[in-house]
């Protein structure tokens, strides 16, 4: 009755298109071109594989895309594309951008709503970027008597760390950005830069509810961590090393961990749990006791930042899971040995035990990450006594007993070096 | 002298070293509201020493708009639209009471099938009251399912009372005389339908969050109001109830039809949080009871409004009536100086009179516990302020 | 143990509600269905006929300006005016109907209540947002107009739970 | 002490503000009406008096479940002074406050006669006595 949709006409849509396409025209030809011609003849350009990249190769890479194959096959051996890309951040990004989505249908469908809906036509799939472009639209705000540096460091310190865990996660073998000896000890070492990050935060913000909050959050973690190193200390026993890669290859061996130290891995899921501040662990940022807890003085891009951080983080704690206890890459053979496509041949930049890897790393690492969704659903917030309680009595002792398991397995000889169920 | 006295000191004492003026920069001053997500339009003061509250201070009055006064320069009709604004999601007792008061001043009976109907809008804006309430408190815990599905539910009775009065939250429905309009065509199909639906819906409540080892462990032995101390504070609603005074209005004083009806007031003895928090819920469950045998019994046909003229003025005189509401007993002191205006009109509205008992629950529990006992004490700001 | 009892119920619970019709009602697109045309008054038998409250309907042919309901509005939202109208009716010499500010309407159709003559009516239309506040009042013209409203979803209740439509 | 009127489960009767207190405590202790369930102001210019009226109920005796006793006193416009019942029915907190502000009595041995609903900076006369009109009416 009182809103009309406007009226559609054929004419001037093909008048919008028309101009769209003028428009790009101008651009490319004016700006485009000549940026791509001071780019190719001034700056000198790298060597790829045995032949130097002349402008006359890149400006045949236009017309033919085929020719673009060897350069990205370079590129893919580089540290830069490991970091950046594959098994570094934007990989890690891409699979928070889909937990966040995942999270939202879930919960939605649990609850009896629709979730995000419009954005993208399909099923709201576009709700993120709106969502993004809206953070980065914001005004961000700092509390007048906030320690500015500090304040500005802790967020992007936050996604950094997070990061920092990703790198030394393996995806599939030999795709991983440092693969150290230590790997596991690393991840516990970098993990236990979070509270200091969220205390500094919370500090910085001069306010009382991000204080409290960034107290709960070191109570939380102090409390935590421990049965966290703990239940991952009995599969280091089971496999003898603390590099991630061997870990997994001795679960290709024998038979997943999972299977001879369950109680290890439900500990290490409460407290990855907890180390997460998702529900019912989500204490320092309880809205209805302490307004955001140490989120409250965040607003824009800084929210947006500790958002992405802590959902890398999500994904890494569910990868370290997956490498852990369910095997990491193992599964089985699932791709052919080479793929042929129309148009372009990129057969060169296939392989076939790397995509199999991941897609199994990826599939199982999803799953783990709907396991850590499931809880916000059913469960309500914790209290930070019982919290404390269940992480400092239940949890450390818990940990404990398959930790004696481990060893009896190991000493029984049943796995270990030349162990019953080792093939 | 007494228990309440007692406890007050007991739980002092947890917090006695510190209370101490010298020691006054551990305390830490926190100011729970307007614009904190646990408060509502309501402020109150506390401090805390640690993760103890040692302190508080109910400051209500920020939604206060003068009911009362307002009362005094309208003629009794045109109170009705705006006495329900307090309690938009109870506006059907909220103007019962009301009613009632204003047809003992006048002197006039309703008709039985009105007030049958009046009974059947009431007790399905509890049903939408007490769904509002419960989905805040789920979110106020931290569990957002629990704060969708009452949101979900709470939209049948919404849906059934838009048929029923015309309009989905103010109603204006009771007036002094009878109701506005009779019941629709298939509105008793309807509303039994959507009943039996409900009462599978509650048991997914139970097992989702009144059975949840979580919820339980958050609030049972905690806020302990005994039987005693509520009886003194003068609680009201399933407060008490959940001390162990099984005191209902609609049981103790039966107005209209309930004397006809059959149900039991529902109550439970540990006077803790969690018991505050499930008597709602038996509530609900007696509720749908107390409906269907409503639309058993109605008659057939019949007035539903007696007739009345346009400005109802009786003889000086002062009437109290109360109803039981979703948050106690909500009951209106009119007084009455043979004008169509109301000389003095007084609500005593159960969030008031429970809002006493928060300084006593809150002192000596854990900051965790604020929100877990603050909407426990089924308290609507915007009523308590009138 | 009853705790771990008590969380496996708590997820069969909600990992039940996964296959279950949702309740949202996809409002531009989706409509709910009224009871009736809308809430109407019987001024004979003093009772009111059960309909949705939206916004008004007058009839001109019935208004006799008798400003009873502008009266009954006056303590309530003071919506209703009296305005003059351009119309020559023998039963309404001084030529002046009730024009109504939505900006204050507060549909509590007591107005409804308070006209003798079946000239004011409430209808299903409560789509009345606009952009600014004089296209809110509403003159005796436009409240003549019938509106028209097309709501057919209704509540449908089944083992799969409760949705819209 | 009169007796006002007895209305089938509403008594309401009217005591000397002197005799308050000790009327409330015999209420209290000897038949059983445990809480206040509202308190309460009227003004009454005509008379020149503010009365003020205590709605008593009972929840330890079953059988005066239903009754309301309304205990009032009346007490001078210009110099609005009562004994407070705070020390009889704990109830009566809020109840006394909100009265304080709303109509001007002073109730003497009450802990907090300061704001509650009203806005911290509100400078008029008491909003609830008859001589304060509501703009435009």
């Amino acid at each position: 009755m009182a809103t009309y949709p406007q009226r559609f006409r054929f004419g001037e849509f093909v008048g919008s298109l028309i101009w769209l396409i003028f428009w790009v025209l101008i651009i490319v030809t004016l700006v485009g071109l000549p940026l791509i011609f001071i780019v190719l003849f001034y700056i000198p350009l790298p060597p790829i594989g045995d032949e130097v990249l002349t402008p006359y190769r890149f400006l045949t890479m236009v017309v033919d895309p085929s020719r673009t194959i060897p350069i990205i096959e370079h590129l893919m051996t580089t540290d830069f594309f490991r970091v950046a890309a594959f098994p570094g951040f934007t990989y890690a990004a891409l699979i928070a951008a889909a937990t966040i989505f995942i999270e939202r249908k879930f919960l939605a469908k649990m609850q009896l709503r629709v979730g995000p809906l419009y954005a993208g036509k399909v099923e709201g799939i576009l709700q993120l970027v709106a969502d993004g472009l809206k953070l980065i639209a914001k005004e961000i705000i700092i509390p007048s008597g906030a320690d500015k540096p500090i304040f500005w460091a802790a967020p992007v310190a936050f996604v950094a760390v997070a990061a920092a865990v990703v790198a030394l996660i393996p995806v599939a073998p030999g795709w991983v950005v440092a693969d150290v000896d230590v790997g596991l000890l690393a991840i516990f070492a970098i993990l236990g830069f979070f509270p200091l990050i969220t205390l500094l935060f919370a500090w910085a913000s001069n306010s009382k509810y991000p204080f409290i909050g960034g107290m709960r959050a070191l109570h939380q973690m102090i409390a935590f961590e421990i049965p966290f190193i703990l239940s991952a200390l009995s599969v280091v026993i089971l496999s003898g090393t603390l590099n991630l890669t061997e870990i997994v290859d001795s679960q290709i061996q024998s038979y997943w961990f999972i299977f001879f130290v369950p109680i290890s891995a439900f500990v290490f899921y409460i407290s990855s749990l907890a180390e997460l501040e998702r529900i019912p662990f989500d204490l320092p940022e309880a809205e209805s006791e302490i307004v955001a807890g140490w989120l409250t003085e965040t607003s824009g891009m800084i929210y947006g930042l500790i958002q992405l951080g802590s959902y890398v983080k999500t994904y890494a704690l569910a990868a370290l899971f997956v490498i852990l206890f369910l095997g990491g890459w193992a599964g089985p053979q699932i791709f052919p040995p080479e793929v042929r496509t129309p148009l372009i041949d990129i057969s060169p930049l296939y392989d076939q035990v790397a995509a199999n890897a991941t897609f199994w790393f990826t599939l199982k690492t999803f799953g783990v990450i709907m396991l850590m969704l499931l809880p916000r659903g059913i469960s309500p917030r914790i209290r930070i006594d019982i919290l404390l309680h269940t992480g400092w009595y239940k949890l450390i002792v818990l940990a404990f007993i398959n930790m004696f398991v481990a060893l009896a397995l190991i000493y029984g000889g049943i796995l270990g070096p030349g162990g019953l169920l080792v093939r | 002298m007494s228990s309440l006295e007692d406890k007050f000191e007991e739980s002092k004492k947890l917090g006695l070293q510190i209370v101490k003026e010298s020691e006054d920069d551990r305390l830490m001053t926190l100011s729970v509201g307007p614009q904190h997500p646990g408060s509502g339009h309501f402020r109150f003061t506390i401090k805390v020493d640690g993760d103890y509250i040692v302190y508080c201070d109910p400051d209500p009055g920020y939604v206060h708009r003068g009911e009362e006064k307002m009362c005094e320069y309208r003629n009794v009709i045109q109170n009705i639209p705006h006495l329900e604004r307090p309690v938009i999601h109870d506006s059907n007792n909220i103007t019962y009471s009301y009613s009632l008061a204003i047809e003992e001043l006048v002197g006039i009976e309703v008709p039985r099938r009105g007030q049958f109907i009046r009974a059947i809008a009431s007790e399905l804006n509890r049903q939408v009251y007490t769904l509002y309430w419960l989905a805040i408190y789920g979110i106020f815990l931290g569990h957002s399912t629990m704060f969708m599905w009452p949101m979900g539910d709470r939209e049948l009775f919404i849906d059934l009372l838009e048929a029923l009065t015309g309009a989905r939250v103010t109603h204006a429905f009771n007036i002094p005389g009878g109701v506005r309009n009779d019941m629709p065509e298939g509105f008793r199909d309807r509303c039994i339908r959507q009943i039996r639906y409900f009462e599978k819906r509650m048991k997914e409540y139970e097992d989702i969050f009144y059975n949840n080892p979580l919820f339980r462990q958050r609030t049972e032995q905690v806020g302990v109001l005994s039987k005693e101390d509520a009886a003194k504070l003068g609680v009201t609603g399933s407060v008490l109830r959940a001390s162990g005074i099984p005191y209902d209005i609609r049981k103790a004083e039966p107005y209209d039809v309930y004397n006809e009806l059959d149900f039991k007031v529902q109550y439970m003895k540990t006077g803790d949080c969690f018991a505050r928090s499930y008597v709602p819920l038996l509530d609900m469950r007696e509720s749908c009871h107390i409906i269907e045998q409503l639309l058993d019994k109605i008659p057939q046909s019949g007035e539903v409004r007696a007739k009345l003229q346009p400005n109802p003025k009786g003889p000086p005189g002062e009437a109290y009536r109360r109803v039981e509401s979703g948050r106690g007993a909500l009951g209106y002191y009119i007084v009455s100086d043979g004008t169509p205006r109301p000389y003095r009109v007084k609500i005593s509205v159960g969030s008031f009179r429970n809002l006493l008992a928060l300084p006593y629950l809150l002192v000596g529990q854990r900051l965790a516990d604020m929100p877990a006992v603050y909407w426990s004490l089924n308290y609507w700001p915007v009523e308590a302020d009138r | 143990m009853t705790s771990a009892g008590g969380f496996i119920k708590a997820i069969e619970s909600g990992s039940k509600h996964l296959v279950m019709r949702r309740f949202t009602l996809r409002y531009p697109e989706q409509k709910l269905k009224f009871v009736g045309d809308g809430y109407q008054f019987d001024p004979k038998r003093g009772v009111g006929i059960a309909g949705y409250r939206g916004r008004h309907i007058l009839l001109h042919d019935k208004c006799t300006g008798c400003q009873l309901c502008a009266i009954a509005c006056e303590g309530i939202a003071e919506a209703i005016g009296m305005v003059k109208v351009d119309e020559q009716w023998k039963h309404n010499k001084k030529a002046i109907m009730p024009q109504i500010d939505y900006g204050k309407c507060v549909f509590c159709a007591l107005c409804v209540d308070a006209c003798p003559f079946y000239a004011l009516f409430m209808t299903n239309d409560y789509e009345l947002s606009s952009f600014t506040k004089e296209h809110l009042i509403y003159t005796p013209g436009q409240l003549a107009v019938k509106p028209k409203y097309q709501g057919e979803y209704e509540i449908i209740i089944d083992d799969r739970g409760a949705t819209h439509g | 002490m009169n007796v006002v009127f007895i209305k089938p489960l509403r008594i309401k009767i009217r005591v000397e503000p002197g005799d308050i207190v000790e009327v409330a405590t015999f209420l209290r202790d000897k038949m059983g009406f445990d809480h206040a369930e509202s308190a309460g102001g009227t003004d009454y210019p005509k008379d020149n008096q503010i009365e003020m009226i205590y709605h008593l109920g009972s929840y330890g005796r079953e059988d005066l479940a239903p009754h309301i006793l309304a205990l009032t006193t009346r007490t001078s416009r210009e110099d609005a002074r009562l004994p407070t019942l705070i020390n009889v029915f704990k109830s009566v907190e809020y109840h006394e406050r909100e009265t304080f502000e709303m109509l001007g009595v002073y109730f003497e041995g009450h802990p907090r006669n300061d704001r509650f609903l009203l806005p911290e900076d509100w400078a008029d006369i008491p909003p609830l006595r008859k001589d304060f009109k509501i703009k435009g009416r």
